[in-house]
C-alpha cells in the first residue's frame, strides 16, 4: 500500500474556489454540465480588497470586515483542471471586486470509503 | 450640522408638551364636564355607567390584538423569510405601531367612528382623541369607557396595515413602505373602516347604513382590505430577485409557528372582544374562532398529505391561520358545527389560492398575503350570507335599513348583501392602493437597488444583521 | 385521481355545511328556547345567569391554557430534540390542537361531561355540542355560559396527549402517533376526566361520586393519566438509534426557556381558571401555584448544584415545570406555604425521577414527561390528601359520599383515598395505553424506518427543515 | 457524602410541611376568622367586598408582569448579550422569580407594606403571608383580595432586580449575583417600595407620607432604583473583557424583538394594573402607557434616522422600551397627548444617555439598564411633575400631607415634590449598592475569572450551552 | 529558516475525509485507539452521486441537492497514512451511498503555535 | 494552458492556521501590517490534548471534546511564508495548551476571478 501510494504520479488536483454565495447554484449547474459529478462545499468568512461594512447597535459602531463567502473544493482528474477552471469564472463572475479566488493544489490519493476504490475512480 | 436642527425641533416638542401639560391640566375640569355629556351624544349617555367586567375584558383583548402584531406577526412573516431580511420584515409591523396609533390620535378615530357621511367621519370631531374619554360611547360600546372602544379598535387599524407587509416582503424601500402605508390608512383604511362599523357607515346594518352588510370582526375591513391590496403590491413591485427559480425556503419555520400559536391565543381577543361585553356573544364568538381554525388547519393538511405525499407542518400553521382569516367576520354569527365547516372550506380554498392560483398567474406575494386572508375573508364573507344564525346572535334578527326592517339571517338575500360588502371593499382597496403606489413610484421609488437586494433589508435598510456569534 | 376524490370529498363538506347553515338558522329560536331549559338541567337551572366577570375570567384562562399548548409546549419540546426533528416534535401538539377539539366537539365533550354512569358520559347528550350554549350548566358552573364551561375543559383535553408526545419523541411515525392519540383520548382521557370531574363519576366528590377525590386542576386527568401513558410509550418504542452512546443534547435551549415561562403563566389560567370563577378561591389557587413553581425551581437548582457541582438553566427550568405539575391536583386546596413546601418536595423527587430512576431502567422517556408530570402529580396528589385545608376552599369541610358526610380536610383516610384515585388513574392508563400500543403497532407499525430516523422526522414525515440559510 | 447531607436537609423540609400542613389545617377556621378581622384592619374593614371583575383584571395583569420577566425581559436580555452567555443571562431573571418570591412571601411583603415607621415596614406583620387571605386589605385595594395584592406586587418586586442583570451581564459570578440581588432586595427596594407606596412611607401622598411624591406604577421604585443601581454595578464590575476594542454584537436581535413585543404587552398589566381595578382609570392608564411607547419608538428611530443615517430595528425597539419605562409613574396622571408627549421626550433623552453618555464616561452598562430605565423614568417622574391632570385621576386634585391640603396637579410645586422623590431614590439606591458590592466582592467575589469569561458564562457557571447541532 | 523549510524531506500527509455526520463519534474514537490525538472538524455540505431530497414550503418545491456532510482534517506523519486511511474506512463505512471520500495531500510543515515547534514535533 | 500550470515553479504556498477564535482580530490585524491583504476563515471543531469539558441535561452527561477553533487560510509567496508565520505565532499565542497550530503546503497556481489574473498576481 505504503508503495501503491508513492507510484502513483500525482494524477489529480484539488480545486478550491472561493465565490460570492449567491453564485453557488449557478456554478453547480456549470459544474454539472461539463461532467463534474461531486463537489464539497463550505461557509466561510473572506477578507480582501472588497470593503466591508458598518453596523451599529445601540450607537456602538462595528467595522465588519469578513463577508460571506462560499468555498468550494473540488477534486478532478489532471484534464479537468483547466476546463473547471473555466468554468467556475464564467459562473461566478460578476465583474466586481470580491468575486473571488481559485487555488489550485495537487492530492496524492483519494479513496472512496464504500468501495475502497482508489484514485480517479474514487472521485 | 443635522444634529442641531434635531435639536431645534426636539427642544420645541418639549416645551410644547410642557405648555400642552399645563394647558390639559388647567382645561381639564371643564374637559371632563364635557365627556360627561359630549355633543355627539344621546341625551340618555349621561346614564350610561362603565361595567368593570366588560372593561377588563376589552382591555385584555386589545393588549391580546397587539400580541398578534407583536410578538405574533413579526414572528410568523420573519420566521418565513430569508435570515439577511429578518429584522427588516419584523421592522415593518413594529414602525406601524407606532406610526398608526398616531394617525389614530391625531384624527384616524375621528375619522373612523366619528360622524359624518356614508363614506368618511369628520376629522375634527375627535382630533387629538379629544372628547374620547371615560364615558362609554353608547353607539359603539355602552358598556365600557369610550377610551376603551378607541384602543381595541386601533389595535385592528395597527395590524391590517402589517398584514400586507407580508407581500413586499425582502425588497420595498423602508421609506417607500412608510409612505405607502401612511396614505393607505388615510384613504384605504379609515374610510372603509367607518363604511363597516362607523356610525352612518354604508354597510353598517346596525347605526343607519344602507347595505345589510354583517362582518363580526374585520372580514372586510382588516382581511380583505389587506389581503387585495397585497395582491396589488405584488403585481406593481413585482418578483424577488431570482424568484422562483432561486429557493427561498423559510430561514426558521420555528418563528413562523411560534407565530401561529399566538396569532391563535390573540385571535381570541380580535373575534371575542369584538362582542365588547364578556357575556355569551363572547363565549360563542370565541368558539366559533377556534373551531374554524380547527377545520382549516386539518383540510389543509390532509389536503397536502393527499396531493404533495406528506403532511407539512408549514401546511397546518398556514391552515390555521386561514382557517382564523376566514371566520374572522362570521365569528359572531355562526354556531360551532357552522364555523367547523367554514373553517374545512377556508382551509381547502386557501390551499389551492396559495398552490394554484399564485402558480397560474406567477406574482410574488411573498408571504401569501392575498391568498390567505383575502381568499380566506371572502370565503367566511360569502358562507356568512347562508349561515348567519339569530340563534347565536338575535340582534340579527331585525334590523333597520332605511326604514325598513329586515332579517340579517342566513339566505340569498344576505348572501347578495354580503357579495355587495366583499365586491366594494375589493375595488375600493385595490383601486386605491394601485394610485397609491404608482405615488409612491414617482416620489421615493418602491424598491431597493439589486445590490441592496441581494445584501439584505436588514444591512442595507437598517445597518443590522440578526444574527452574530 | 386523488385530487378527484378529494374534490368530491370536499363538495360534499361544503353542501353540508351550508344545509346544516340553513338548518340551523331555521332551527335557532327551538334550540336557543331548548336551551333556557334543556333536559338535562334541573328545575332551578333556569334561575342561573352569567357573570360577566367570571366569564371574562374564564375565556382568558381558556386562552391561557391555550397558549400552553402553542407557543408554550411546542417551544419546550422543540428546544429539547435535535434540530432535525424540532418541526415533527412540534407538530404532535399543533395536531392534536385540531384533533382533540374535533373529538371533543363531536362525542369528547358528551363522553366527558355528559350524564351517565361512574366510568363514562353518555356520548349522545351534547353530540356536536347541542345544548351547550349561553345558559350555565348549574352543576358544572353557574356563573358562566355552559359553552365556557366546554371550552376550558377543551384546552385540558388538548394539552394532556400533548404532553406524552414528549416520550415518543424523535422517532414515532406520524400516522402512529395520530391512530394512538385518538384511540388513547377515547379510551383514557374521556373516561379518565369524567370518573374525576363529571356528573357521577366515580372519582367525584361533589357530584355523587363514590371515592372522595380531591384533584383541582388535573393531577390525575391530566399530569398522572399522561405521565404514566407517556412511560410505557418509551418501554413499547424503544430507544432512539444511537440513545444512551450518543450524545443528544437539546438543539435550543432559549425555546425550551421561553417556553417554561409560557408555561407557568399560562398555568395561572390552567389552576386559577379551574375556580370558574373570579372570586378568592382564584387569587388562592393563582398563589399556591406560583410558590410550589418557585419552591420546586430552588430545590432542583441547589439539588444538582451539590450533586453536580453547577445550577444549570435547565435543571431551574425542570425544577419550575415540575413544580407546577405537581401543585396541580392541590392548588386550589392549600395555603401558600404549603404549597411553597409541595413545591420543594416535588423538585427533588421529580429531579431523582429524571436522573436517577431513568438511568436505573434504562428506558428513553426522551423529554422526561414520566419523571416530571407523572412523578410530579403523584407527589401532589398524595401531599394533597395530608395538607387539603378548608380554611383556603371550604367546599371541603363537608362533602357527602354515598349518602355519609365526611370531610375531605387532610387526615390519614384523605391521604388514603388520594392513594385510591392515583393508583386507578395509573392502572387504567398504563394498561389501556399498552393495548392502544399494540393495536397501534399491529396496523400502522410504531416506528419510522431507521434510515428516516437519521435523518431525521422533519425531513423525513413533514418534507420540511426548519433552518435554512 | 454531600448528597446524604443533602437528603437529611430535604427530609427535614418535608416533615416540616406535612406538620404544618396539619397545623395549618387545625388552625384554619381561627386563621380564617382572623383574616375576616386582621388586628390591622380598621372596624369598617369588614363591610369590605371582593368585586370580581377587579379581581379577574389584577390576576391577569399580575399574569402579565410575571410574562414581562419570563419569557419577556430574559429574551430581550438574552438576544443582546453574546451566544455563549445567553442561557447565564436568562438564568439571572429566571432565578430571581424564585428567590424574591421566597423573600417576598417570608418578610419582603410585610417590610414593603406593612404598617412601620416612615422608611420600612414591620417584616413580622405578615411574616409567611400570614393574615393576607381573601379578605381586601383596604388600605390598598378595596376591591380584590388582599392576596391579589401581594401578588400583584410581587411580580413588580421579581422583575425590578432582574433589570438590574442587563448591567452585569456576561461576567459576573452566579453566586454573587445570587447574594448581591438578596442583599439589594432588602436593603433597597423593600424601603424604598414602602417609602413610595407602603402605609405611612414618606413619600406615599395618600396614606400619610411627608413629600406628595406622584409615581403611579413604579418610576422611582422600580425604574430608578434599579437603573442607578446598575450604573453602579457597571462601574464597580468593570468592563468586559475586550470592551470597547471587541465587537461585541447582540447574537440574536430575534430574540431581543420578541421580548419588546411581550414587555410591551405585559406593560399594560404593569401599568394599567396598577389602578388596581378595571375601572376607567384602568382603561386612561392603558392609553398612557402605549401612546408613550409610541412616542419614544419614533423619536428614537427618527434621531438615529437622522444621526446615524438609518433607522436600525433594534433603535425602535429600545425607543419602545424606553418610552414605556418613562411613562411608568406618570401613566395614571396625564391625558394621551401628553402621555405621547413624554414618550416622544424620553426617547430623545434616553438616545442621548446610551448613546453618548455611555461613550463620554466609558462605563460598561452592557445592556443599558442606566440609559433607558433610570434615564427614561427621571425624565416621566420630572414631567410629570408639571403635566399631572386632575382631569384623568381625581385622586390628586386634593391630598392631605400632614394635616395640609394640597393639590398634586401639575405645578412648579409638584417638580420640586417629584424631584425630591428623585433624589432619594437615587441617592439611597447607589448608595446602598456600592456598599453591598463592597461586601460582595469581599466575601464571594463579584467576576469570574478570565478564562471563565472568555468561555462564556454558560460553560463556566451553569455547565451548559444554548445551542448544539 | 527558509532553508530548514526546503530541507525537510515532506515528512506529513493531510489526510481530508468527507463523511456524514453521525459517523464522527465513531471515526473519532477509532483514530484516537490508533494514537492519533488531533484532529480538525468542519460542517460542510456535499453534493455526490447521492440523491438529495425535495422540500415543500406552501406549496413551492425545492430540491435540495447539498447533503450535510463533515469534513475531518488530519495531519499525520507519513507512517500513520494508511492505518489512519483504514481505521477510517471501517469506522464511517455504512457500505450505502454516500459514504463519503478521503482526500490525502502533502504537507510541507507544521509548527505548534504555543511551543513553536516544526515538523511532527508538533502534530 | 496546462503548460503554464507546470512550467510555474511552485511560487505559493498556503499557510493554515487553527486559533482559537477570539484571537481571529488580532491576528488578521497583525498580518494586514504585515502587508498581507486577503485571508479566508472558517468556524470549526477541533481536538487535541486541550481538554473539552462536561456538560449536563437533565442528568445526562455528555463530554463535549471538540472545542470551537477557527481556522485561516492565507495563501502567500514563498518570502512571505516565514513573516507570516512568525507573525500569527505572536498575535495567536497565550502560552496556553490549545493555541492551535499552523500548516503549510503547496499552491500550484491561483486565479482571480474577476480579472482572471494567474499566480501570486492573483492573491
Ligand atoms: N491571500 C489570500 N488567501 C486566501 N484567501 C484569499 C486571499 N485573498 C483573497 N482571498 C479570498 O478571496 C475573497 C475575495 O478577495 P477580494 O480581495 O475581496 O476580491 P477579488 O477576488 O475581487 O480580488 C476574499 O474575501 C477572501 O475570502
Ligand atoms: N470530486 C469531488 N470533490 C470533492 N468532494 C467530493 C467529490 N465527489 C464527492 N465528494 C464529496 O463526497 C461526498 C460523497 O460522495 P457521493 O458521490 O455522494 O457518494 P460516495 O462517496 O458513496 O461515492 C459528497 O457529498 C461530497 O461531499
Ligand atoms: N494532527 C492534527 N491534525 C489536524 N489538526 C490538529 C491536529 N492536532 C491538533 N490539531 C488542531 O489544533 C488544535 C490545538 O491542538 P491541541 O493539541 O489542543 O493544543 P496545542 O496546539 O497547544 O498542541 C486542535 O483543537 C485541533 O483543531
Amino acid at each position: 500500500m505504503e508503495k501503491a501510494l508513492t507510484t502513483i504520479k500525482m494524477p489529480m488536483k484539488k480545486i478550491e474556489a472561493i465565490i460570492k454565495p449567491f453564485k453557488l447554484t449557478d456554478v453547480r449547474e456549470a459544474l454539472l454540465e461539463l461532467g463534474i459529478q461531486g463537489m464539497t462545499v463550505c461557509e466561510v468568512k473572506g477578507f480582501g480588497r472588497q470593503k466591508g461594512h458598518t453596523e451599529i447597535y445601540r450607537g456602538s459602531e462595528y467595522t465588519v470586515d469578513f463577508l460571506p463567502k462560499t468555498k468550494l473544493e473540488i477534486i478532478v482528474t489532471n484534464e479537468q483542471v483547466e476546463p473547471a477552471i473555466e468554468t467556475i469564472i464564467k459562473a461566478a463572475r460578476t465583474g466586481k471586486i470580491g468575486d473571488g479566488k481559485i487555488f489550485i493544489s495537487n492530492v496524492e490519493d483519494a479513496v472512496r470509503i464504500r468501495t475502497e476504490e482508489r484514485s480517479d475512480k474514487a472521485i | 450640522m443635522k444634529s442641531a436642527r434635531v435639536k431645534t425641533l426636539l427642544a420645541g416638542v418639549f416645551l410644547q408638551a410642557v405648555t400642552q401639560g399645563v394647558l390639559f391640566a388647567q382645561t381639564t375640569p371643564a374637559m371632563s364636564q364635557l365627556q360627561a355629556a359630549p355633543p355627539n351624544a344621546p341625551a340618555a349617555a349621561t346614564a350610561l355607567t362603565v361595567v368593570p367586567a366588560d372593561n377588563a375584558w376589552i382591555l385584555i383583548s386589545s393588549a391580546l390584538v397587539l400580541m398578534m402584531t407583536a410578538p405574533g406577526l413579526i414572528l410568523f412573516y420573519g420566521g418565513l423569510v430569508r435570515g439577511k431580511n429578518v429584522l427588516g420584515t419584523m421592522m415593518h409591523s413594529l414602525i406601524l405601531m407606532a406610526m398608526v396609533s398616531v394617525l389614530w390620535m391625531v384624527f384616524g378615530y375621528s375619522m373612523s367612528f366619528g360622524d359624518g357621511n356614508a363614506f368618511i367621519g369628520n376629522p375634527m370631531q375627535y382630533w387629538m382623541l379629544n372628547g374620547v374619554g371615560g364615558v362609554p360611547n353608547g353607539d359603539y360600546a355602552p358598556t365600557i369607557p369610550h377610551q376603551s372602544f378607541m384602543l381595541f379598535q386601533m389595535m385592528f387599524a395597527i395590524i391590517t396595515p402589517a398584514l400586507i407587509s407580508g407581500a413586499i416582503a425582502e425588497r420595498m424601500k423602508f421609506k417607500a413602505f412608510l409612505l405607502f402605508t401612511f396614505l393607505w390608512m388615510v384613504v384605504v383604511y379609515f374610510p372603509i373602516c367607518h363604511m363597516v362599523w362607523g356610525k352612518g357607515g354604508l354597510m353598517n346594518y346596525a347605526l343607519g347604513g344602507k347595505i345589510p352588510v354583517l362582518d363580526f370582526a374585520g372580514g372586510t375591513v382588516v382581511h380583505i382590505s389587506s389581503g387585495i391590496s397585497a395582491l396589488v403590491c405584488a403585481f406593481v413591485l413585482g418578483k424577488r430577485m431570482g424568484y422562483p427559480r432561486e429557493p427561498m425556503p423559510p430561514h426558521n419555520v420555528v418563528y413562523s409557528l411560534i407565530g401561529t400559536g399566538l396569532l391563535w391565543v390573540g385571535w381570541f381577543g380580535f373575534n371575542a372582544g369584538s362582542a365588547l361585553n364578556a357575556g355569551k356573544l363572547a363565549t360563542s364568538t370565541f368558539a366559533a374562532t377556534h373551531f374554524s381554525a380547527v377545520g382549516a388547519a386539518l383540510s389543509w393538511t390532509f389536503i397536502e398529505w393527499l396531493s404533495k405525499g406528506k403532511p407539512s407542518v408549514l401546511g397546518a400553521a398556514s391552515g390555521m391561520v386561514a382557517g382564523l382569516a376566514t371566520i374572522t367576520p362570521a365569528s359572531g354569527f355562526v354556531t360551532v358545527p357552522m364555523a367547523f365547516c367554514i373553517g374545512l372550506t377556508g382551509g381547502v380554498v386557501c390551499y389551492y389560492a396559495v398552490t394554484k392560483v399564485k402558480a397560474r398567474f406567477a406574482y410574488d406575494d411573498s408571504l401569501d398575503v392575498f391568498g390567505v386572508h383575502c381568499v380566506g375573508s371572502v370565503v367566511g364573507m360569502l358562507l356568512l350570507g347562508l349561515a348567519a344564525n339569530a340563534g347565536v346572535n338575535e340582534a340579527i334578527a331585525s334590523v333597520s335599513i332605511d326604514g325598513h326592517k329586515l332579517s340579517c339571517v342566513g339566505s340569498i338575500a344576505q348572501f347578495v348583501a354580503q357579495f355587495k360588502g366583499v365586491l366594494i371593499t375589493l375595488a375600493w382597496s385595490a383601486l386605491a392602493s394601485m394610485v397609491i403606489l404608482k405615488i409612491v413610484q414617482a416620489s421615493v421609488g418602491l424598491r431597493v437597488e439589486e445590490d441592496e437586494e441581494s445584501l439584505g433589508l436588514d444591512l442595507s435598510q437598517h445597518g443590522e444583521s440578526a444574527y452574530n456569534d
